[in-house]
């Protein structure tokens, strides 16, 4: 591998780790909103988490341009007070993978969360865990199955991601170009499939070790979750 | 994008040359490009793969107007997958909606988004230049970029396409049918500028490095036309 | 420790009206399968609103729907044994019994620790085990030990035996007595033990159909709450020990009983529940023969089952009720009716207190 | 129908070795919590495969390891009620009992139809809820109904009343003797109540901690089956009703018992289960009591509990063996030993067949 | 809207409808065997699964091509004895959508699978129903939620898909041009903006109408899945 793909490699893990790490409160949290909660818009939020599926990479992209690019209120915002530059930086890259991620793991999550049993959920209650307690010491842990899934999804995900990454943040070598970026790039150009091939096998080949770690990671915790 | 191999070949020479650091190049759709810039991209030159995204950041003040330059040039070609037996003349007077339709046999004409990609806004100006458009318009299959059109060919998917003649040159599974006449369309140019804000004391000089005639040699093995003469944008 | 229901719950197929107040200690609801016990214990701990209505424990009010009261569950300190056990499946055994505890204000409380619940149900192979490979009476006995380890200021208890053996049982019993008397603890039971809950229970709450039919003291609801096995309470003190012969001499309203030994020291109250179908009634002291308790009384009234093939005889011994339970035949051979002195023939080895 | 079981089953915790063979009829496995009860039931009914040994029901062989043989439990026309009711969350009470009928090779079958079933368990009220809405015993009378109606050749049932209440389980015993003896359906049953046990029986086997300590016919076992209440099994046949007593007289061995009335016709070999705490003993026969059956008997033995309370004294009523408990103090008084005659004094009413 | 735009709109609908019910059969087969089998290669099989999801979809459409193109050995095949014609078909770009929302959908359901209780699939042995009636009677219908979640998923991704479709089947008006596609498009011209943003929310809310289905059917289901 020459240099440059070693840093895309280095880059998109951290990117992918990162994207997952950091969506992950959130997406438990609005999950849970969504599976438990009786509130006025729950369809709006459901639409809003979805979209990033459900609008090509592009515009999604370029909405992140919009809405979080250094000149608008959010961006200078970020940068000014809390000192986080997104754009062009592999930061804005993890939070467009984040965002492409975010149904993944959100619906993922909300599944799991859906199967716990409410019994479980009411008898921890009378033991006297309030409702967050019994969210951390009960639902969470039994609805691991399903944050193991997706979390497992929105790494790879973020893995594959380009289109909403390459229009946010473009695709600067070193700092915002990932492995799907360069797979891209290559497969534009003239004799650059091969390089392209290497470069997918390489992805394939870490998303496959991060998928198997999920599994044993499942199996360890997966016959404790049936309710008796 | 399609000039990656031409660019990371100067810019690495230019970066050894000079023992300055490489410069970065970020490759993307000169759309998004062009979007990335107005957002405030950090960037010092931009290089356009069209006249109409670098018009666009030129109407936004968001380039230095003295330092544009239409940089090179490149020609579009009618291709057919290596074994094809087509044959087709491209000069306006004869049927060419007719010669293409028959060469097609039912198949699709493989082209790059005619509205938006240039070699597909290209194509699509030489074929209506060329009186062909009407009639073969339906047929037309539009990829989302010159490469994507060239591998339909190139898989045989399609019997023909409008490609650059920078990609068919490499690419082994495809034959070139007929080269478009330059006058059927408009030049096909790519225009370099340098980005309004640039800080980068190292821009201006690799600015002129790109119009240089070492620059010149491995752009014009790429199979482009480089295009000295400055011009004023249009 | 007194405890007032007031409520109206409205279901689908099903409406609750239960309005009663209890004694402290034990109160007990008792009803066939599907009248709403369940239901009730659900709405005293907190998991489902009543339509209407107030519940309040030892004063304090836990419910109250005109007022817009809901003490939610977590806050009001029980301690609820679930009619299915509810382990939490993620969590060890020992995990399970310990949950209770992170919430409890106090760290020691009137259940005692870990290692006592423990060695009383039985538990203490299982504690680093998981709830899905415990047996249906280990899964049983975990659940009441997560409930008693929480510190309850009230018990909640939904068939909590149902599916141990007799022997397991009757070690349990003792404790949960020693919370009802000890602890002050007080506590609904939910069985369909006659013998469980004359043993147990203070007050009786009957159900039928969702609806309260009876209520009042375990003595004066006993004989009426299940028709397959009525049977009187008496009230007695332990007068002093027969040790030699292992026997406790209970000293009560209708005279001397002789019951196998109990643990209690001499003045104790205690409670001897005698099933209807354990007395017999002799017209003079028999002789000879191995009961030791006779005990003379006067025949209250006689009440025929539906079919006539039985009949209950009321007695008054002396101010205390028993009952028993006769075949016509014999009430007819011995020419039974109110009024009648007779002898009540009870052998000690049928005190429930074995 | 007779059933043999040999095998040896390993578990992390636990291991379970049983090998028996039982009679035709009812097999009732008896032991305390977490001996292994439902594991044995579990590898009867092929839910798990046991390390080594041969299940063979009624001729059939069921398991052998040996040979590679395992008939898949699709394949083994059980009905199973499992200790946890097990109902599909998804269907209605109407579809629960009717699953098994849509693999049923033959349409009607032993166990009746559904009107008949849902009449017995009373669950008429019930057929278009979901399981979810359903009462503890409401589902425990479902989950029966549901393995009654699979038609099976052979029937698992695990602790299948013990959420019931008294008269519930008092209507569904009866028909769990029918189907034993009518349709010879063999059944293997679990429960901790030596009452059930004695009653519907034909076979006891005693587990304890994974290992088969006793194993036979219910006349044999029973008394030692469970120490906190010994017993003894009369088997008899009806000799003539009394109606207007609503009494039955039994003719058996030990004499003639008059017990609550039968619905049986005279001739019908019946058991009679008599509790050793509700047999007197009396040197002579008493007279002027209630108590309608006396038998004549001799001591055979008389074992010493093991804190020397009470006494368990064995009795030879001609042939047949009646157990008596009795305090330590009534074998002094009376001066009881083996070999004296004495007489069994036993109330109608304490009969279970009441 | 123009006659354009309403033929992608068409379009779009049945791409997305044909792509989510032609892979929920596999989709639930394959999620079976992941979460139930036990067999050799099962990370091999949940890789692959995985693929499109990790691999940018230029590289996903492009192995399409690679396998189903017309001169293919597959290609052929489909073509010659089934009549299936893929390249430049509707029915191509219902194929790359449906390989595309493959990875969404077998994991949803797989999570639902795996939350199942299998003592209730032990007790419908016992009445008699061989594996595949237990599937179909008890597993299936329990892991209903997945199913849906899956198969919205599914559905969003194909409402939102064009890496792949575009390389596979390009954009043809009428024929394999979806909403996505004619919005790409509109993002590469300058001044398409206000277009792609138009074809945006009616994408939107088109997704929205389909979750607002699904939650209500999810709802209808749901509280029968506790077991008891
Ligand atoms: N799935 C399992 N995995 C491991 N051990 C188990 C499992 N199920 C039961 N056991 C253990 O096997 C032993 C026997 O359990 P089993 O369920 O057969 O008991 P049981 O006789 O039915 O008891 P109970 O009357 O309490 O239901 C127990 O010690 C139990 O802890
Ligand atoms: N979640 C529910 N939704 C609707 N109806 C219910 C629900 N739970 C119970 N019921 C109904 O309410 C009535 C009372 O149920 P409850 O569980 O209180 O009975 P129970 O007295 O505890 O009976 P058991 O002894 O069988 O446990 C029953 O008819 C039952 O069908
Ligand atoms: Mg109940
Ligand atoms: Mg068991």
């Amino acid at each position: 591998m020459t240099e440059e793909e070693w840093a895309a490699v280095r880059l998109s893990l951290l990117v992918a780790t990162t994207a997952t790490a950091a969506s992950l409160p959130l997406g438990i949290a609005v999950a849970w909103l969504l599976a438990r909660g009786r509130f006025w818009g729950k369809s709006l939020v459901d639409t809003l988490v979805h979209l990033p599926l459900i609008m090509p990479p592009v515009v999604t992209g370029y909405l992140l341009l919009l809405t979080f690019g250094r000149r608008t209120p959010i961006g200078a915002f970020l940068a000014d007070e809390l000192g986080i530059v997104l754009s062009f930086r592999w930061t804005g890259a993890a939070l467009a993978c984040a965002v492409m991620g975010f149904p993944l793991l959100v619906r993922a999550v909300r599944l799991s969360i859906e199967a716990v049993d409410s019994r479980l959920e009411s008898a921890a209650g009378t033991l006297g865990a309030n409702p967050l307690w019994v969210f951390a010491t009960v639902t969470l842990p039994l609805s691991l199955p399903g944050v193991i899934a997706g979390a497992i999804l929105c790494f790879a995900k973020a893995m594959g991601e380009f289109g909403a990454t390459i229009t946010f943040v473009s695709n600067i070598p070193g700092e915002t170009q990932t492995l799907p970026s360069m797979i891209y790039t290559l497969t534009q150009v003239p004799g650059g499939d091969a390089g392209a091939l290497r470069l997918t096998l390489i992805s394939i080949a870490i998303s496959m070790l991060a998928l198997l770690g999920s599994e044993l990671l499942a199996r360890r915790i997966g016959p404790r979750r049936v309710a008796t | 994008a399609s000039l990656k191999n031409a660019l990371d070949e100067i810019a690495t020479a230019w970066a050894g040359d000079t023992g300055k650091p490489p410069p970065k190049i970020s490759y993307a759709a000169s759309s998004a490009l062009a979007r990335q810039i107005e957002q405030g991209a950090p960037a010092d030159i931009f290089l356009s793969a069209d006249l109409d995204w670098m018009d666009y950041v030129a109407a936004r003040n968001l380039i230095q107007p003295e330092t544009r330059v239409n940089l090179l040039g490149n020609k579009i070609v009618l291709i057919g997958p290596r074994d094809s037996k087509a044959t087709v003349n491209l000069k306006a007077g004869v049927d060419l909606a007719k010669v293409l339709t028959n060469a097609l046999r039912g198949g699709r004409l493989a082209m790059a988004n005619v509205d938006a990609v240039p070699a597909g806004k290209y194509g699509k100006a030489a074929l209506e230049k060329l009186g062909a458009w009407n009639g073969v318009k339906d047929s037309v299959a539009q990829a989302e970029n010159v490469r994507a059109a060239l591998l339909l060919v190139a898989r045989g998917e399609a019997p023909l396409g409008i490609v650059y003649s920078t990609d068919a040159a490499t690419e082994p599974n495809v034959r070139v049918v007929a080269t478009f006449p330059e006058d059927s369309h408009l030049p096909i140019v790519y225009p370099v500028a340098r980005i309004h804000d640039s800080r980068s004391a190292d821009a201006k000089p690799f600015l002129d490095h790109l119009r240089s005639a070492k620059a010149r040699t491995v752009f014009e093995k790429q199979g482009f036309s480089v295009l000295l003469r400055s011009a004023a944008s249009t | 420790m007194s405890f007032g229901v007031d409520i109206d719950h409205v279901r689908e197929h099903f409406r609750l009206t239960a309005r009663f107040s209890s004694a402290p200690g034990l109160t007990a609801l008792f009803g066939r399968s599907g009248s709403g016990k369940s239901t009730l214990v659900d709405i005293i701990g907190g998991l489902i609103r009543p339509t209407r209505g107030r519940v309040a424990v030892d004063g304090q009010v836990l419910v109250d729907t005109d007022r817009g009261i809901f003490v939610p569950k977590h806050r009001r300190r029980i301690g609820y044994v679930f009619q299915d056990s509810r382990l939490f499946p993620h969590l060890s055994v020992r995990n399970n019994l310990l949950y209770g505890r992170w919430f409890a204000q106090n760290g020691g409380g009137a259940s005692g620790d870990l290692a006592a619940i423990v060695e009383l149900l039985g538990i203490g192979a299982l504690l680093d085990r998981r709830p899905d490979s415990l047996s249906g009476g280990e899964k049983q006995r975990v659940a009441i030990g997560r409930a008693l380890l929480a510190h309850p200021r009230l018990l909640l208890m939904d068939e909590p035996l149902a599916s141990l053996d007799e022997a397991r049982r009757a070690e349990i019993l003792p404790y949960i007595e020693r919370l009802r008397d000890e602890a002050g603890v007080p506590i609904v039971y939910v069985s369909h033990s006659v013998a469980e809950v004359a043993r147990l229970a203070t007050t009786v709450v009957v159900l039928s159909e969702g609806k309260v039919t009876a209520v009042g003291p375990v003595l004066d609801i006993l004989p009426l709450a299940d028709a397959t096995d009525g049977g009187g309470v008496l009230d007695a003190t332990v007068a002093r020990h027969d040790e030699p012969f292992h026997l406790t001499v209970l000293a009560s309203a209708a005279g001397e009983l002789q019951v196998p030994q109990l643990a209690a020291t001499v003045g104790t109250h205690v409670r001897a529940y005698i099933r209807a179908r354990d007395v017999m009634i002799s017209l003079r002291p028999p002789e000879e023969i191995s009961a030791l308790n006779v005990l003379p009384g006067r025949i209250v009234a006689i009440v025929a089952s539906p079919n006539g093939a039985q009949a209950d005889v009321r007695l008054d011994c002396n101010g205390a009720t028993l009952m028993a339970r006769l075949t016509a035949k014999s009430v007819q051979r011995l020419a039974l009716a109110p009024g009648r002195p007779v002898f009540a023939v009870i052998k000690s080895v049928s005190f429930e207190r074995s």
